[in-house]
């Protein structure tokens, strides 16, 4: 038993950050650290500096573009980018369609989307939930009927995340209507472009247009574009949402942002004592800390159980890095809302913060604290809200 | 001991309630924010009318000669509707202060202006590095020849955008948290200078700059108490305010779980959420029951038992909301998360309601370091 | 809408003040607020004093020794009561048993124990509870048949709280086993001096012996003993349980014990700086003073409502005044053992700190500290667990 | 980076887990209670014999050769099966401050006499003023003429009352809470005044006068380093030790509620309660999770690096255990009120493990003070 990490993984770690801070620009990573979004732009910059080093992708199949890492470096791979405030890449691409096209696409289907994913090349968006099919995701109504070789699908889709930037969609559609709730399904690939598709933004309680609506009418997709087996779209979304086993709890964003936290009150002064000699607030930090300390602790446990399990299989303790990611997320911009003190109230769009002539009033990111935390709480309920992750641990773990 | 309403208290909120039922609905809210103040200048005209302008004033100042009760009917049904115009801002606050710190024949004369709703007022107070000390004031007035001029930069000045005047605090003397050697003036807006900007909730605020301004009126020369009573009286408001949006977010929210359907059933019918609503529930009647005993102490003219009850409805009120308005969120899922719905509008304003005039831990710190006795 | 009292309720609660002051002796007051339980003796004293100046069963029918006090007079006695730390009349007695038998009992059984109940003169216990029947009261098992004029009564009860002293037990038992579940249940009066009656001690955590099993093999009850009609006394029960609207969050016991740990935190010394001066613990206590403070208007709330509600009838909120009264009885338990530290750990049973040579090591009232608080573990699930409450405020209130 | 045991760690496991089946159930530790001492000569000797007496000390010594992580099992071991025998005060204690504070030829005396468990060590430590404050040492050591003389009151000392040798620290010089000046001394226990008593998780403990006392041995002069960290290493197996008895709770509890019937059904079936169990599942995780952090850090010789993860162990260890043995008590209702019932015991204990060596929030004051870097 042993906490420290070999001399192999200390310096991946060293060359990942060195990459990170030195060839990810600045004016990217800075406006994740001042808690705004990386533009469309930014995130396929980004990611196809990643991609040219081979870190885009890590965890697909090598012969996609993936690595061959242990956990561990996959783990310091994640800590890292998060730490550094570089953006993700992109989920949709890279944990979600991609992973599936590389496991039951088909070669033709690998061949002509993997790379472009990686890179960046397309920009995926996901249909997956339904304006009836939030939580309980296996009632959704979407159809895809067969007329010849194509798919024609019919219904609406929501919550699709940054689908304005997107050229492409994976669905899921309902391509048996007698069979049962999780049977029928199937998993299918759209051009965004094709006719028939109209997309609505829904604007979010942050300000932000992050979300959408995605409608189907009529929408001809060639049969060439269906996943896998028809009827068997169910398991591949199964795949798909277990596939982020240890990234789920977002603990290195959780720690930048605590970090952060501490800077702005080292800078903060009330009166004339700056904020972080305050004793109710330190205690308050100190307090995140240890939780956090403690989250940690437990995705490294869960990191090293994973050569263990079967590959794929998902370790139920997942679910209590979700739980407690999303709460310390949000306790995190709870936090932030405290440090801002009024300051909080000021609202200007992100487009202001950055090229307004004058900052916002207020101690720096002042202006982004109270969007986060309105945007935070989404966290506890995608991905599995958190009364679903209590659900899976009651059963699998607890044996109700 | 009665926690009744008078005939005269049912009629006034029954007047209110049926404003907002016939004005105030969602999308008509959307509409009023979308007018280029940020706020329906026809709504305004209404809340004059009905009196509401000068809920707490004596009628023979043009008032509607209520009291701190009448004031929390008004607050909670604004908080339900979710009111964006500068109500708090002129009828709460800059009416407290006129009351409370300015002198009987400034009263006179503008108390009935501000009733009439004729001229908007808002409060030019809160300083950069005042965090949530009431009391921090760095703004300097001194003696010229024209009468006072005061060199400053407010900031946070709620409404302070629109304003036709300001009441501006500034510093005869002490140092910059001291509670002596504050003075009260009131400032024609025009003659500073002002960043207006919108506010997460949906109000409307600015930042201020006394540049060598020359007060109109001295309001008094030894504020303290009468800005400390106001601004006491303006979190009471608060409290209720914030009552009656948890109270319309919880009904929202139970009627949402009574009608969303997940699994094959209501959501409401899942046990662990309707422990999760009775919690809401449960959060929402201590609210209330501490913005009833902030609504009747804020009028004690000792400072120490007031501001302590203040605190401590503040302490409860800011831990209610917070519970509240994030389980009303998390029990809507995704639809709670969008501008399109209400709940989300409701978690906006209490966040910001917390942040106001002192957050839940700085009234907490109040109450430690007076030593409570009750 | 006035939060004062009028003149007459401040001179009510002068006067009662007073009483309890002067007429209830210190040595048995004393013992309340040091955290020690009354002796059955005391318990006795207490109550023939109050029971002489008719304050003992205010809530009775005055035709029977109560007294035709507003609700708010009735919260004044139970507050004053509290905060003198005077030992509350025996609640078998005088909000259970006693209300039943005024209400539901026959005139004979008036006669014979209204008096004596409200004296002391004769101790009840209740026989409720079973093992297979706690939070489900309803399923319980135990059975009175008829025999003659008689009543023979088998089964066991549970929890039976300070049997160990009592004369008699009432006791519900089923009548007809073939009635469905709140059907066919008697409400019986059993002489504890019966034969086939056998009283087993039960020790709880805190150390003290406050409940019993109570076994009964063919105990036999002459017919006059049954309260009111046979099979009705499941709505006995109900009544008798629906019947403590506002005394159930017991908040003068806790302001008493909050009053308390400010009075011991400042005679408290770390090192040269006293408890009560630590920043940290002076907002712990205020902020538990706030939530009592919040309590205690709900409380007053449900008491000024009481005059438009029908009498009798349980006002849903008693749920919420039952969920944070336990709740804070709790806390604020927890929060004396901060006072305490590590002097939380010496154990001494009751006798040994009340007739002992040397008093326990530690601050005064440290060696209640702990049982306190582990004793205190059971208000949240007795009289309706919270569980329960929640359960009603789901339907009454938000109509689930 | 390695949470697996090695094949050495995973006999020593199980010959613990072994015995513990075999000698200290419920009804068996009972027995135990009810002899003279308080505990089990019987148990001790077993220790003894499977070297947990010395599980830390080097073979040389007499000792196991183990490392924390062997205390560690130790520890969740005897957390589950709530052993009452001194093992804390001897084998964790005064292990650790013979091995961190005393010169070599002391260590090569004394440790193999307390691996042996001939002689019974405890630590006579605190005292009436300290509260949470480790270096609170009033008690006075002056060197006369037989050796240095002691005076002073030593409280709380766990099984003083039975120790052959007791462990002191006594002040040479310094203020009554620096670090430096503090010495340890070995004294006779005999030659001490000793009131003992129970403790309410079934240990027991004394209250010792040192009224002139000559120590027998001087363990070190400048002993704040070496007390420090053999109490923070003891805080660590205190971690440990609520994590065993916390897992076993938790156990016990869904058990109960799989079998415990009400309204027809098992009340595991209640969504309320099966959410309830998870939340303390996830406490129980952080738990076990900060525990293998503090046995893993505890060993660190840099004072601020240990104390910070130690602290951190213990707030959060701390919380859980507060959380996870309520609800437990709660899940089973009345039976979980009963010392004839497992429940109330590991609530008992682990009430007490939260008060020993500084509480949850002298911990988290201690890392506040500190500010935190990791």
């Amino acid at each position: 038993m042993d906490l420290s990490f070999t001399a192999e993984e200390r310096a991946f770690r060293e060359e990942l950050r060195d990459i990170f801070h030195t060839e990810i620009p600045e004016r990217i990573r800075g406006k994740l650290r001042h808690g705004l979004h990386a533009s469309r732009q930014d995130q396929v910059e980004a990611q196809r500096i990643l991609n040219a080093r081979g870190l885009a992708v890590p965890n697909w199949p090598v012969e996609w573009g993936g690595q061959d890492w242990s956990p561990v470096q996959h783990y310091i791979w994640q800590e890292e980018l998060q730490l550094a405030c570089v953006p993700h890449p992109l989920s949709f691409n890279c944990t979600m369609v991609g992973p599936v096209i590389a496991q039951f696409g088909s070669l033709a289907q690998k061949q002509r989307f993997l790379a472009r994913a990686a890179n960046l090349d397309d920009w995926w968006c996901q249909g997956f939930s339904e304006p009836n099919a939030g939580s309980d995701l296996a009632s959704l109504r979407t159809t895809a009927r067969r007329d010849g070789d194509d798919w024609v699908i019919d219904g609406q889709k929501t919550w699709t995340t940054l689908g304005q930037y997107a050229d492409w969609i994976f669905v899921l559609a309902r391509t048996d209507p007698a069979a049962k709730k999780q049977e029928g399904i199937s998993f299918l690939l759209v051009d965004l472009t094709t006719p028939g598709i109209t997309m609505r933004p829904i604007q979010t309680i942050d300000g932000g247009r992050e979300v959408n609506e995605v409608f189907f009418d009529g929408v001809r997709v060639p049969g060439e574009n269906l996943v896998g087996e028809v009827n068997r779209g169910w398991d591949y979304a199964k795949f798909l949402l277990g596939n982020e086993r240890t990234g789920i709890a977002r603990i290195g964003i959780t720690k930048a942002r605590v970090r952060r936290i501490r800077e702005l009150a080292e800078q903060e002064w009330d009166g004339d004592r700056r904020l972080i000699d305050d004793p109710g607030f330190r205690r308050k930090l100190a307090s995140l800390e240890v939780e956090l300390k403690a989250l940690e602790m437990t995705q490294l446990r869960v990191v090293a159980a994973e050569r263990q399990l079967e590959k794929g299989k998902p370790n139920p303790m997942s679910s209590v890095l979700k739980i407690r990611g999303s709460e310390l997320q949000q306790a995190s911009t709870a936090l932030m809302m405290d440090v801002m003190g009024p300051y909080v109230a000021p609202f200007f769009d992100e487009h202001e913060i950055e090229f307004g002539n004058e900052p916002p009033p207020g101690p720096a990111d002042a202006a982004t604290a109270a969007p986060q935390y309105f945007n935070m709480r989404k966290v506890s309920i995608y991905g599995g809200s958190n009364e679903i992750q209590r659900a899976i641990l009651a059963k699998a773990v607890l044996g109700f | 001991m009665d926690f009744d309403l008078s005939d005269d208290q049912r009629l006034l909120k029954d007047s209110v309630d049926r404003l907002m039922a016939e004005t105030y609905g969602f999308e008509q809210r959307r509409a009023h924010m979308a007018q280029p103040d940020g706020w329906s200048r026809g709504s305004w005209a209404q809340f004059a009318e009905l009196g509401l302008l000068g809920v707490t004033l004596p009628e023979a100042q043009g008032g509607f000669g209520g009291g701190l009760v009448e004031a929390m009917l008004v607050a909670d049904a604004f908080g339900r509707s979710l009111v964006v115009e500068p109500y708090f801002a002129h009828a709460v606050l800059c009416a407290g202060l006129l009351r409370h710190a300015a002198e009987a024949s400034v009263q006179d004369e503008m108390l009935p202006v501000l009733a009439a709703g004729e001229s908007l007022f808002a409060f030019a107070h809160h300083e950069r590095a005042a965090r949530h000390c009431l009391s921090h004031v760095e703004t300097t007035a001194r003696l010229g020849e024209a009468g006072f001029v005061l060199e400053g930069r407010k900031s946070l000045v709620l409404h302070g955008d629109c304003a036709d005047r300001l009441i501006v605090s500034a510093r005869l003397s002490g140092g910059m948290r001291e509670t002596n050697g504050i003075a009260l003036f009131l400032v024609d807006a025009a003659a500073t200078e002002r960043r207006g900007y919108a506010t997460q909730d949906g109000l409307r605020a600015a930042e201020i700059t006394l540049d060598g301004v020359i007060a109109e009126v001295v309001l008094g020369l030894d504020a303290w108490p009468g800005l400390s009573r106001a601004v006491d009286e303006a979190s009471a408001f608060l409290c209720a305010e914030a009552v009656g949006a948890m109270d319309a977010l919880l009904a929202l929210t139970v009627e949402y779980m009574k009608t969303r359907r997940q699994f094959g059933r209501a959501i409401g019918e899942f046990q662990v959420l309707q422990h999760r609503a009775v919690d809401m529930q449960v959060q929402l009647e201590l609210a209330r029951s501490m913005a009833l005993y902030a609504t009747m102490m804020a009028a004690d003219p000792d400072e120490e038992t007031r501001s302590r009850a203040i605190s401590a409805a503040r302490v409860q009120i800011g831990r209610s909301l917070r519970h509240v308005s994030e389980e009303a969120i998390q029990l809507h899922g995704g639809i709670g998360m969008t501008m399109e719905y209400r709940a989300g509008h409701y978690l906006k304003r209490l966040a910001m309601i917390e942040k106001s005039f002192g957050d839940t831990e700085a009234h907490l710190d109040r109450l430690a370091a007076m030593g409570t006795a009750w």
